[in-house]
């Protein structure tokens, strides 16, 4: 998985709102951005990205596309991402966050049939400080280093990377895999890049509430990652059952009257620390833990 | 979005899923014009489950005691909630009671079916049996199959069950749900099979592409307003978290606003309420958008008499610091009367428009920090850069208005 | 099966499709009580394509020219078929006229979607500009934009006609359609699009599955029974090949049908009409069934006094040839009286009976033939072994009769 | 591509009318009918062989399984298809006549993304004479021998089968591909499974009017068959536009008023007969030229 400047990129969804704000951003970061895609729209430009109907249009110009950046509204999402599943692209980034879970299952099974990437949705995408921003999270927050960050959030996930900046820790790599109920690339999927990355020295994985991903994701640590992982998992104190914003934070249950423990910060923490994985009370805390790893010896292949 | 039993069997009749032959009643009185014939069970339409322990559930055999019946259940609150309508139901004989459920699984990502060949009101037993089937790839009827086997059910039932379970999918794929249950699955002697009780849960998000299902809602106050994938609508009553508590949150994401929520927890703080303004990852996001919800933010919680300190925490890369801080300066500023009101003006909200605003605790994380800084500066709001910092200093505040 | 005009455009506004505000007329003077305003066209509802050229589609202003119109056009025969309903429809003034289409493409194994970007009556020009995408997987939204780009639409326009495509595929996948059409789809100066003309043509085979469907069949002497997937009704009345012709072909299986028939031809003999009982790839047959459409399909060709042999050749596995000799022995034998007719029985076939039936000339292939041999010995039957023998035989026996 | 008695089969729709009349048939041949499956009917058994109620139930006590022949009801085929696929069966005669076109769409997209080969609908499906019966070919009609028999219907290929049999000769193989509108494999895939075929010296190739196999088989035999190749097409006698009893015999044209020449037997065997095929006028015809053609050393590759 290499994500560099010289990623070919395109952004579906250019004309939305979002889109339109961030893809210059994306460019001035350095982001090669070869063609924006809004349907109905092909033959314009917007701050110099040529814009196309479809995304086979651009092929014969751009040449292959390696990633789209997808910010097209919630009921678009499906057909803009299989649209460039077929015309080659094996890297999404799916910004836009309230698309139907049912869209999610059938893009899934697609991306897997075909070995596409997808990260997201409902997620700022990915920033290789200083190379290439695939997505919304703020530039100025972040730094080159060696700390990976992985989360499953947005706004935290700046905080977290502007206290690690702030601390003189750099990062390799940010990505968020997404806030909804289904989402695409997964933290195991990520730990398994960030510890074969050679840029990236630890690991810092970001939690909340809801779902089992934090459990799954201890399990993984333990079992296959090498380098040290440092964790943060919010909402301890969130009353039960209550929606904070997006699905990740309800804690739900298989079906009615069936549910376990999993999805408290109690049961991710608990997960996190069984791994060996020091997990922080507060984001300011990370950077600290962050720096006493980077100390130690990295773990051994056994 | 949860559906009512009566509206999740009318979705069931739909697809061709046996129900028995129902009525809804809105009032006793409808009970005089029963087409279906007695015995019956009246049945409580709330949304909480466990209605049947709690006397939300009588069979009657006349009208006479159908009408008494209908009084006592439109009058008993199950867990808090009073129906709106009832249900009567005509009554079937059931030899087994199977539990089927179609459920998307969000850590494999897929749908997966699930089924008890002991369903019923025993839940503990139903989930000792319970059987998983995932949908790995497109559904095909062999699923369905795989899971009636699983529950060990055999020859014509296995049939009949399968093709219930195939509707459920059905209904499931075709209507976006987060849930579709059927609980008990009734079969009596001859092999009949009834689906006596159902849950349906849509999902919110799909709401917007099932105009039939959105006006279902009886629980909206915006009544049949068609829902649709915009920003979503920030609450009208914001929920309580410690009745003793002093200090709002105001922040934007979920994410952060647990985490800051977490932080002043942490310290011995009381939150009394918080309000996640909305994450940055809308299609529609833009910064004029965002402002205008943080002003409406500051609006309901600043209604809150029991306030006394509003902590603000903003990290953004759509709106600028100074962008936050225009609209803080702005809200400060405004004259009661041009403020917009989110829902309808009561007099009690207007008196409490003459008190002193709570304290503004702001911390802000993006760009133009300085300019923000300026501004706030001809503010009464105090900044701070640092988030424990903003935590303490919330704390301290809230302390020194106590005394 | 096909569907009429009106029936189409009922699927079509069932799935958002823009088609005019319309009326169904089954009589002249349902126009005086019209609920859409004038103009309006009056449009002859049969299942031949071009009427507009043959005067079926006529274009009024007021009641009274509506009503003289509709009584030309409901006598008005189009290539022999007379309507039974008009459509009245509000005009719609078109800028511009596309032709879309979905069909499946059996050689490719593929939906296919057509579009030209010059649509309407002149089909020569639609056929030149004719653009078509092949739905290779599962159908996305994309496949009906890539149809539209291809045809060289732009902007709002290109948006619209992605969304009437990505319907008319809808319909298609969830009605089991062979072919859904729109003909013109108009486009007005303010670029809203409308279906002026639609076909629909509902796969046979899957009509079991689509009751709603099924119930459209007008042209069913049937009436609506339920289609199922059943061994095929054999038909009514059979047509005719060739007028002047004296012989039967009755044969089991298409292609052994078409061959029989072939040979039959290349002699110089005069098939006047043929049967095929059907194949054996059905999976309810069972050899009683085949007995009993054998016999059914002797009663039938036997009706036409016309033909002088039938020439009966069976290729069977299902049926073991003593079985067809059987069958065949037992409908010679027959009292007519316990005939059960095929149809409801007139005097005019009674009285047929009466007259010798035609020469049967038998050929058959499969097991147990000398059994067959043995009881066709015992009827008039001209049992023949080969089947190039057995064309001949037929020949010499028509002009035998002739003589 | 292999079809001996070593075959592991079952049988899908076993207590169908059909199917419950050709399963001891199947078996008496010698082909290794290993289970019968029909939903609600497993535990009993048919003529010895033991009915499940799903394929994968069978698994267990038989292995894998290597072909499945299904006589299930037309609407019941796609689900008991792609349960055999999902069950790792990779070769599939559908017999049952009358499924839906776009079932077969269905079942034909997941079957070449699984590599599975697909025999029919409406087919008798295959036998190889005196080793194996897939379908409900009449055995008494076929014997073994070096003629490779393709085609596209059902009574009529035994027809042609019987008249070389009575000629003296005998068949390495004969398929039907099948009579309705959408089949799985086609003339061109067994054109090339016979021409590698080592039992296989001649092919005949049996069509008929309506659809364009026999212009696609003709063109697929001057580009790539060395084998020497027979044709007969029935129907040059039909009516145009009328049904004969399957969708084959429907002369279809693509949309309403758009129909070329392709489809009529005219078509069909001048197209052959410029791809070197000479074509029997008659089906007694048949065994007389592929006598002939034994006699002629086979086409040398190029």
């Amino acid at each position: 998985m290499n994500f560099t400047a010289a990623n070919k990129v395109i952004i579906q969804g250019i004309i939305e709102p979002l889109g339109a704000s961030y893809a210059p951003l994306m460019q001035a970061y350095g982001t090669t951005v070869v063609a924006g895609i809004s349907p109905g729209y092909g033959g314009r430009s917007l701050a110099g990205i040529p814009v196309f109907d479809m995304v086979e249009q651009a092929l014969p110009s751009v040449g292959a596309i390696d990633t789209s950046v997808i910010f097209s509204a919630p009921y678009a999402v499906l057909d803009a991402a299989l649209e460039a599943i077929a015309a080659g692209v094996r890297k999404i980034v799916l910004v836009t966050q309230g698309i139907p879970p049912l869209d999610m299952v059938h893009l899934i099974r697609t991306a897997e049939a075909t070995e596409t990437l997808i990260v997201g949705p409902d997620s700022p995408g990915i920033i290789v400080p200083n190379q290439l921003l695939l997505g919304i999270h703020p530039p100025d927050l972040y730094r080159p280093g060696s700390v990976g960050l992985i989360s499953r959030n947005g706004t935290l996930t700046y905080e977290i990377a502007w206290s690690l900046t702030q601390a003189g820790l750099g990062q390799s790599i940010a990505v968020s895999i997404g806030g909804d109920a289904i989402v695409g690339s997964t933290f195991p999927q990520w730990l398994q890049i960030l510890d074969e990355d050679d840029q990236t020295d630890v690991i810092v994985l970001v939690g909340e509430i809801g779902g089992d991903s934090e459990e799954i994701a201890a399990h993984h640590i333990a079992e296959a990652i090498e380098k040290p992982v440092v964790a943060y998992v919010a909402g301890r104190s969130a009353p039960r059952d209550r929606r904070m914003g997006h699905a990740g934070a309800i804690i739900e249950s298989q079906a009615t009257d069936f549910g376990p423990d999993v999805g408290t910060a109690e049961s991710k923490i608990a997960a996190l620390k069984r791994a060996g994985v020091p997990v922080a009370d507060r984001p300011s805390e990370i950077p600290e833990i962050v720096k006493s790893l980077l100390q130690q010896p990295v773990k051994k292949a056994v | 979005m949860d559906l009512l039993e009566y509206q999740a069997k009318e979705l069931f009749r739909g697809v061709g899923i046996p129900v028995p032959p129902s009525q809804r009643i809105d009032r006793p009185a409808d009970l005089k014009s029963l087409a279906i014939p007695y015995p019956i069970a009246l049945k409580s339409q709330v949304y909480i489950g466990g209605r049947g322990r709690l006397g939300g559930v009588r069979l009657v055999s006349n009208t006479i005691d159908a009408i008494a019946a209908a009084h006592t259940i439109f009058n008993l609150p199950i867990m808090g909630e009073l129906p709106k309508v009832l249900l009567a139901e005509a009554k079937f004989d059931s030899k087994q009671e199977l539990y089927l459920a179609v459920v998307l699984n969000r850590s494999i990502r897929r749908p997966v079916l699930l089924g008890s060949a002991q369903g019923g009101v025993d839940v503990q037993t139903a989930i000792a049996q319970m059987q998983q089937i995932v949908v790995d790839q497109e559904f095909s009827p062999f699923y369905a199959r795989r899971l009636a086997l699983k529950m060990g059910l055999k020859g014509n039932l296995l049939n009949v069950v399968t093709d219930v379970i195939e509707r459920m999918y059905g209904l499931f794929l075709s209507q976006d749900l987060d849930l579709v249950e059927i609980n008990p699955l009734a079969v009596n002697a001859e092999g009949d099979v009834m689906a006596l009780d159902g849950k349906v849960t849509v999902n919110d998000a799909a709401l917007g592409r099932h105009a039939a299902l959105a006006a279902l809602d009886t629980r909206s106050t915006q009544g049949a307003t068609p829902h649709k994938p915009a920003l979503a609508r920030l609450p009208e009553v914001l929920s309580t978290v410690d009745p003793d508590g002093q200090i709002g949150i105001l922040a934007n994401g979920a994410g952060l606003t647990m985490a800051t929520m977490d932080l002043l927890c942490q310290a011995g703080g009381k939150p009394i309420n918080f309000l996640n303004i909305g994450g940055e990852t809308h299609s529609d996001a833009l910064p004029e958008t965002l402002c205008q919800r943080l002003e409406q933010g500051l609006e309901l919680l600043t209604r809150n008499k029991q306030i006394k300190v509003v902590l603000i925490n903003i990290v953004s890369g759509t709106l600028s610091c100074d962008r936050v801080a225009e609209s803080i300066s702005k809200f400060l500023q405004r004259p009661i009367s041009i403020v917009k009101p989110v829902g309808p003006v009561k007099d009690e909200i207007r008196l409490s428009r003459v008190k002193p605003l709570p304290t503004l605790v702001v911390r802000l994380v993006g760009s133009q920090f300085q300019d923000a800084k300026a501004t706030l500066a001809k503010t009464p709001t105090i900044l701070v850069e640092d988030l424990d910092k903003a935590i303490a200093q919330a704390l301290t505040l809230v302390r020194n208005r106590d005394t």
